[in-house]
């Protein structure tokens, strides 16, 4: 059970968020076919440390860049997006 | 006493502001972060990053916002109930918030889920708190309070 | 009249097996029936061996229990780990027909047949055979009888959050809690046992004066009045991230009536947790040491200072360390005679030592090899005193092969562990979390250490660290338990060795050793320590399995706590759900709602229902309830720019007070969801989509103005709930309409604002059944005054209300695709036929996956088809779509309906290649239900194909 | 080598013996390169695929490379579900072939795998959702498999403890059943694989962590390990959970995120739970294990991890949901939970092909769902290896399927892992 810190709510339990996707696989409207479809179906997938989009679904609704490690799940830094 | 109170949320407005850049308008008094404003028309809630509701009629024009944002009529999605008694410990029955929180205090907002249902908690008092809780979700809300030993008072 | 630290007088009375016995408040199950002289309580799991009492806290493996009765009956209760109420009922479990005399025990006699692992190396032949076998061992296995019938008890869920946590309220515990809160700090205490004091409550100590069980129930009352929460009979079970804790607390015993909850889960945010949670003491490895009558040292110690009862009247004490020397004195206090105290050690020291010299036999260089048992109850120990065997006649054997710190949530949470070569265990290592670990947990032992504020008086003295037993080499003949409760012996664990299952967690799961509800407290590291030997490794490196939430075993029940019931899951409520009920609405489930399905007429059957609803919209007038129906409003300036994004069809040029259909798509392609889009003013939208995808389309609305187009100048707010939906259809609609506004209705796809029973409202001209249409929006609280006003009028003219079914019925004949039917999440808009109003610019979600070179081949995809009876007999939902009974299929019938306008029975399917095949005849084939329906392949359009009908 | 076979008389001789005559079930494998092939990772399914390699193939210069050791993986944590009653074509083909090899695993391997064909039960709770089994029912009977509607007496037959009111949160309406579905030991798999396996001369070697590849050019020709280099013909990774970490060596990115699903199970008791039971609607499974222990399972914690740690409110999910089905589950005690990795592909469906590198091959992206596919996924990523052709049963299941829209979307939920 992670505990999140919400930019605009402070510190909120993991179950009011949703993760939404690694920070490098969003898929710009404008980007072309091919670029597109490797950022949806290429991820990284580390065994550590990535950048995140997170959402504070049942809470504000504030996104956020969240750096976390996906082997320890400790959270490096949050930023609102 | 642990009563709860139900009505309406009715006259409900969201205000959104479009820009960063407006937050906040010094024109226009709004409150920070998990705060509210009391006033005579009624209060106003920040529930989000951009978004504050406006609990009553009135309590921003159109006008006064020039462009820089927009109210939306939102008061037939929720319900207004008001909780009196040790509404803390009713809380932390129904979510995984920290209303004992010190600084969750007269004032103080909260939007958080209690028995799976989207809710925003505006603490009133030390002896009150008042929910509103999504329309839909209301009677659910309340049997489970029910079963935790809260009674339906009368009026609102 | 007994006297111990943890009872007082009150007598109580309980049953065993049916047999009535009295004990006094404060008694464990445990230990009042050793004060009545019972030591047969269970027996074991795989050989049926009679078992006694080995422990007196929750590591104990065999004393497993029944409690209680009927619906209320819990099974596998640890007799030690439940406290005396007044007419408790206790009944053996695993042994027939009784415990004395039990049939299983037959499986010590085969006991070379069935080593560890025995199983995966007989009972071939077709799984058919392994079954009738299988049948045999799974009624041999399990321990008690599960409950029947639901559960009576109520269980609740509560958050609490605090500064410091303190698991154990031992000496440590106590201490670590008093500093806590004396600093002010928000503070928890936990204890999983009914009193305070933890060690305290089995030594003969006196604190600032007072004996320590005393002084722990006063340090109690100090937390409290500073503010801390002290929770007594509360386990804390899990360690998650982030000092995230969850606790169990009993507010009854097992078995015992409630009125209130009876389990409260506790869920606990720590800012630090300190763990105080003590150590387990060891058992000995000798052959046959699970005779009734052995037991741990601390046990036997506890029974008499805490219960006042004597564990037997002659006993040897076992031990490779100091402690248990304290059981010799507090045994002897009762009166028990101390046979001999055999000391594994050579050369023993220290004041403790030299004092139980002074009284008792203390033979040094000596260990058990083996414990003797007249009947089911031990009779003797058969010993190594240096190089001599000896026997010793004695009715308890006190054992101890060191301590091992209970460092479970430690390892939970992801801390490391250090070996302790003197102690001869693991002690806590570095932490990941925000935890400290303290007292006997930490190897700790020493009171005045732990309590370096207060004045201790302890005749017997501090004792030295604990050092582990010896190795069992097979010195002497029969059965040595390392998991008493799975029945692991010293030989399966060298099977497992020999056999190549070397991984301490292959050792583990080849031999169950640790697995049992136990969870291994007992066994794990004189298990460890056979198997490092075993292998010729030191300790530390023979492996250590994981710890895993719970710490001790947690009723299902407190984990889903309020969810049961309705509560389970929400049920969501239509603001008109009293008025439906009051038309005698048959209720559906639609996800999280509840819809009306159809308004049954006295003698009417659902189908004839929903058949009668869908005909009357079709020639009268109906309204239905849409309210669940998804709403978005997207304003600001930048608002065009978040609606083009999210919909695939073209509207920029929609004009102000114009509505028009849309699908939205998911970044791969696919149909996620369709709905309405209408333009309120030139910055301000609405976006009608699915019930079932509401909270899908908020987020995905979201994603595309906060992520995609970087906050632009516009909001998102949901207006779902706000705005009560009432859809009016039907031939007499408008005009109905147009009285009860008193103004002209909009044009098809137009909106206009309006009053309605004095309520304003937002009629927008759509049509879903094909004929023209209304939806009317109306704020929620105000809903029902309008919905009386449309279901009157309709009511007028001869229509009413209608229902899901109807609705369903109306759109098949229009060839209206549903979200989760025809748009199954696989669709793509041209599979759907709605490939023409994307747009071709791009632009919105998912454009780059449609270009996608599998996607163009019609030939492979399955497309939507319209499906008609041949001889008019009903379609099965669900049914393959085949050339040929018993062929591959082709396809599949999503939806079927009995046609509204005429007779017959239509469907819509989805089929390979389907926009080629108009015409072709297949057979919708439903095996399952034994039907196989004729049909014909058309166009997915059934009805007023020219739109004549719903235009104005 | 081995021990001889196994058989009810060669454990009468142990009885006599002191079981002092068993040997290893397989031998303590030592790298000794260069191999034909080499599997990457030791879970049932890289042993299978070892087996099958020498089995099928007469391939006997074959390593598995485990980082551990075997089994240790998802092999050994998940809820043992055996089943093939999916809903797309090709994943019943999948399925179906490995439900077949299931039928004769413990023979085929000379090894116990208790493989129990008691039925794996989906309960319908409304009519919408018995016209949804209907379909997957007769999709799997067009398809030559097994599967049966039943009625809700039918349904409270087969397990009489479960709520059959009509006014339960999730009435039951009826189910489908697979009877040809059930439960087999998960370790057993594992084992029975890699004693097999090693009989053929396979070597497993456990403790060993591969660490990169051996590359000539876009040619994968081996792989580093942590214990030395080794070369092979054809490399395959096999270690579903981990293979974005794996694949991640060689510089491949896959349609794969690494998320945790966790189980439970309660202190054993005497039957009462004889079939599989699962429901779509509700997101949970159950079964009672010949031990006794009711183990489940729910939903995926929702976040990619490699932690083999999950959250406690999904245990309370998934719990609440078999409380609801069968009350009397109440009272019985969660004795332990745990967690896995699951390697969740982008369509919900497995990858089993070539990847853009020659020389390696990927298994992977079996979601929550790749126990039941051990001996099938083996065989025919065997098949692969051996022959660099996929079989046409493997075909759909390609890795180049994502980038020309030919995904297999059993849930319809599209390409995010938490949306499924």
């Amino acid at each position: 059970m992670l505990l999140i810190p919400c930019p605009h709510c402070g510190p909120r339990i993991q179950e009011e968020f949703a993760y939404e996707r690694s920070a490098d696989s969003v898929v710009r409207l404008d980007d072309a076919p091919d670029v597109a479809m490797t950022a949806l179906f290429s991820r990284a997938n580390l065994r550590g440390e990535e950048a995140e989009i997170w959402v504070h679904a049942q809470g504000c609704g504030q996104w956020l860049r969240l750096t976390r490690d996906r082997m320890s799940h400790a959270i490096r830094s949050v930023e609102p997006l | 006493m642990t009563e709860f109170f139900v009505s309406p949320a009715k006259a409900l407005f969201a205000l959104d502001l479009w820009d960063a850049a407006d937050i906040v308008p010094r024109d226009i008094v709004l409150p920070g972060p998990g705060r509210a404003l009391l006033g005579a028309g009624g209060a106003v809630l920040r529930v989000g990053p951009r978004r504050w509701w406006l609990d009553g009629a009135g309590l921003i024009a159109d006008e006064a916002l020039a462009g820089r944002g927009g109210l939306t009529e939102i008061g037939g999605g929720w319900a207004r109930v008001r909780l009196v008694g040790d509404w803390r410990d009713l809380v932390m029955q129904s979510g995984l918030f920290d209303a004992e929180a010190p600084a969750f205090d007269p004032g103080a907002v909260a939007v958080t889920p209690l028995c799976h249902a989207p809710c925003v908690l505006h603490v009133r008092a030390q002896t009150w708190c008042e929910v509103f809780v999504a329309a839909s979700h209301l009677a659910h809300c309340l049997a489970h309070w029910r079963e935790l030993g809260w009674q339906q008072g009368v009026g609102t | 009249m007994r006297a111990g630290s943890g009872i007082d007088g009150e007598a109580m009375r309980f049953t065993f097996d049916g047999k009535a016995y009295w004990g006094v408040d404060g008694d464990t199950l445990a230990a009042a029936l050793m004060a009545n002289g019972v030591r047969l309580l269970a027996r074991s799991f795989k050989y049926h061996r009679p078992r006694g009492i080995m422990a007196m806290g929750v590591e104990e493996p065999s004393a497993l229990v029944t409690l209680g009765e009927g619906a209320r009956a819990e099974p596998n209760v640890r007799a030690s780990d439940v406290f005396l109420y007044p007419g408790l009922v206790a009944t053996s479990q695993n042994a027939w027909p009784s415990l004395r005399h039990d049939v299983g025990a037959v499986n010590s006699l085969v006991s070379a047949l069935i080593p560890a692992g025995f199983y995966y190396k007989t009972f071939f032949g077709p799984p058919s055979r392994w079954m009738i076998y299988e049948r045999f061992i799974r009624r041999a296995a399990g321990l008690g009888r599960p409950p029947q019938g639901a559960d009576p008890d109520r269980y609740g869920h509560r958050a609490a959050f605090c500064d410091v946590l303190v698991v154990g309220a031992g000496p440590a515990g106590l201490a670590a809690a008093l500093r806590a809160v004396e600093a002010g700090r928000r503070v928890i205490l936990v204890e999983q046992d009914a009193l305070p004091g933890g060690s305290l409550l089995r030594e003969n100590v006196t604190i600032d004066g007072v004996p320590g069980a005393k002084w722990a129930a006063r340090a109690v009352g100090r937390i409290r009045a500073a503010g801390g929460r002290v929770l007594m009979r509360t386990t804390a079970t899990g360690h998650w991230d982030d000092n995230f804790v969850t606790a169990v607390e009993r507010r009854v015993e097992p078995g015992q009536t409630s009125r209130g909850l009876a389990q409260v889960l506790w869920k606990l945010r720590c800012g630090d947790v300190i763990l105080a949670s003590g150590a387990l003491e060891r058992p000995l490895v000798f052959a046959d040491n699970d005779v009734p009558g052995i037991m741990l040292a601390g046990a036997a110690r506890a029974l008499a200072l805490r219960y006042g009862v004597a564990p037997g009247r002659r006993a040897v004490i076992a031990t490779s360390h100091d402690e248990a020397y304290r059981t010799a004195f507090a045994l002897a206090g009762l009166g028990v005679e101390i046979v001999a105290i055999l000391d594994s050690r050579v050369d023993p020291q220290g004041a403790l030592v030299n004092a139980a010299r002074a009284r008792f036999p203390v033979l040094v260089d000596a260990r058990p090899l083996r414990g003797l048992r007249r009947g089911v109850a031990l009779a003797g120990i058969d010993a190594m005193v240096g190089t001599t065997r000896r026997r010793f006649v004695a009715d308890c054997l006190a054992m101890s092969g060191g301590m091992s710190p209970v460092l479970h949530l430690h390892r939970q949470a992801g801390g490391a562990l250090d070996y302790d070569a003197a102690r001869g265990a693991f002690l806590p290592g570095a932490a990941r979390q925000r935890q400290t670990t303290v007292g006997a947990a930490a190897g700790e032992h020493d009171l005045r250490a732990i309590l370096d504020l207060s004045k201790i008086d302890d005749p017997l003295g501090p004792v030295a660290p604990a050092e582990p037993g010896p190795i069992w080499r097979g010195e002497a003949h029969g059965k040595a338990f390392v998991d008493f409760q799975n029945d692991v012996t010293t030989a399966d664990l060298a099977l497992a060795q020999r056999e190549g299952y070397v991984s301490v967690e292959h050792t583990k799961r080849y031999t169950t050793l640790g697995m049992g509800t136990d969870q291994g407290k007992l066994g794990a590291m004189v298990a460890l320590a056979q198997i490092a030997d075993e292998r010729g490794l030191p300790l530390p490196q023979a492996g250590l399995t994981m710890f895993r939430p719970p710490y001790t075993p947690v009723t299902l029940g407190a984990f889903a706590g309020p969810a049961r019931g309705d509560h389970a899951a929400p049920i969501r409520r239509l603001p008109l759900a009293e008025a439906h009920d009051d038309l005698g609405a048959l209720w559906v489930p639609a996800g999280a709602w509840m819809r009306p399905r159809a308004y049954l007429r006295p003698g009417e059957s659902l189908g004839e229902a929903s058949l009668r609803e869908a005909r009357m919209v079709r020639s009268l007038a109906g309204v239905v309830d849409v309210s669940s129906l998804a709403k978005f409003e997207i304003a600001g300036p930048d608002a065009l720019a978040v609606v083009e994004a999210v919909c695939a069809t073209p509207v920029a040029r929609l004009g102000v007070g114009r509505g028009r259909y849309t699908v939205m798509l998911r970044e791969d392609g696919m149909v996620m969801d369709d709905g309405t889009l209408w333009r309120l003013a030139e910055d301000r939208w609405l976006l009608t989509s699915s019930t079932g995808g509401a909270a899908r389309m908020a987020r995905h609305l979201s994603y595309v103005a906060d992520i995609l187009l970087a906050r632009p100048r516009a909001a998102v707010i949901n207006v779902s709930e706000h705005w009560a939906g009432l859809a009016f259809a039907g031939p007499r609609a408008a005009g109905l309409l147009a009285e009860l506004t008193g103004q002209p209705v909009p044009a098809h796809m137009g909106l206009a604002q309006a009053t309605i029973a004095g309520a304003p409202v937002r009629v927008l001209a759509a049509s879903y059944s094909g004929e023209r249409a209304f939806e009317v929006h109306v704020p929620a609280y105000r809903a029902a005054g309008v919905f009386a006003a449309l279901v009157g009028a309709a009511q007028g003219v001869g229509g009413g209300v209608y229902g899901l079914d109807a609705m369903d019925h109306l759109r098949v004949e229009k060839g209206h695709v549903v979200i989760g039917a025809e748009a199954d999440g696989r669709a793509i808009p041209a599979d759907l036929g709605l490939g023409g109003m994307v747009r071709k610019s791009g632009g919105f979600v998912g454009w780059q996956a449609l270009t996608r070179p599998a996607l163009a081949d019609c030939a492979e995809r399955r497309q939507l088809v319209g499906v008609t009876s041949i001889d008019g007999a009903p379609i099965p939902e669900g049914a393959m779509l085949v050339v040929r009974e018993g062929e591959e299929p082709v396809g599949h019938v999503t939806t079927s309906a009995p046609r509204v306008a005429g007779e017959g029975a239509i469907g819509l399917g989805l089929l390979v290649d389907g926009g080629a095949r108009h015409g072709e005849a297949l057979l919708a084939w439903s095996p399952t239900r034994k039907q196989c329906v004729s049909v014909q392949v058309g166009a997915p359009l059934f009805y007023d194909a020219e739109g004549a009908r719903y235009r104005d | 080598m081995g021990a001889g076979r196994y058989s009810a008389l060669s454990l009468l001789r142990g009885a006599l013996g002191g079981h002092r005559h068993w040997g290893r079930a397989w031998r303590a494998g030592e790298p000794r390169g260069p191999y034909d092939v080499i599997v990457i990772g030791g879970g049932g399914h890289g042993l299978a695929t070892a087996y099958y390699l020498a089995k099928d193939h007469g391939i006997r210069r074959v390593a598995v490379i485990e980082k551990g050791w075997i089994g240790g993986g998802n092999t050994g944590r998940n809820t043992t579900i055996v089943r093939s009653n999916y809903r797309q074509p090709q994943l019943q083909r999948l399925l179906e072939y490995s439900l077949k090899l299931w039928h004769g695993l413990s023979d085929e391997l000379n090894y116990n795998v208790m493989f129990s064909p008691r039925g794996a039960l989906f309960l319908g709770h409304s009519d919408a959702d018995m016209a949804r089994l209907a379909e997957r029912g007769d999709a799997l009977i067009a398809m030559g498999i097994d599967a049966d509607l039943i009625d809700r007496d039918a349904v409270a037959r087969l397990v009489p403890l479960f709520d059959m009111g009509r006014d339960a949160r999730w009435p039951i309406e009826g189910g489908l059943i697979q009877r040809r579905g059930g439960t087999a030991r998960h370790d057993a798999v594992a084992w029975g694989f890699a004693r097999a396996a090693d009989n053929l001369g396979v070597d497993i070697i456990e403790n060993c962590e591969v660490t990169g590849f051996l590359r000539e050019g876009n040619r994968v020709t081996g792989v580093r390990t942590t214990r030395g280099d080794i070369a092979a013909g054809r490399t395959g990774i096999c270690v579903a959970g981990n293979s974005g970490h794996v694949a991640g060596l060689a510089g491949l990115k896959l349609p794969i995120e690494s998320h945790t699903l966790q189980a439970w199970v309660t202190e054993p008791v005497k039957p009462m739970i004889d079939t599989v039971v699962m429901s779509q609607t509700l997101h949970c499974y159950f079964s009672q294990s010949d031990k006794g222990g009711i183990v489940g399972g729910g939903d995926p914690d929702f976040f990619p991890s490699y932690a083999q740690r999950g959250a406690p409110i999904r245990l309370e999910d998934s719990i609440a949901q078999a409380i609801s089905l069968v009350p009397a589950l109440s009272r019985l005690r969660m004795v332990r939970s745990w967690a896995g990795v699951t390697d969740m592909s982008f369509d919900g469906s497995p990858i089993i092909g070539e990847t853009p590198l020659d020389g390696l091959y990927l298994n992977g992206g079996w979601c929550y769902g790749g126990f039941k596919a051990t001996p099938g996924s083996g065989r025919l990523y065997a098949h692969l290896l051996a022959t660099g052709q996929s079989h046409p049963i493997a075909a759909p299941f390609d890795l180049a399927r994502f980038a020309q829209g030919r995904t297999i979307d059993e849930a319809g939920a599209g390409p995010m892992p938490q949306n499924r």
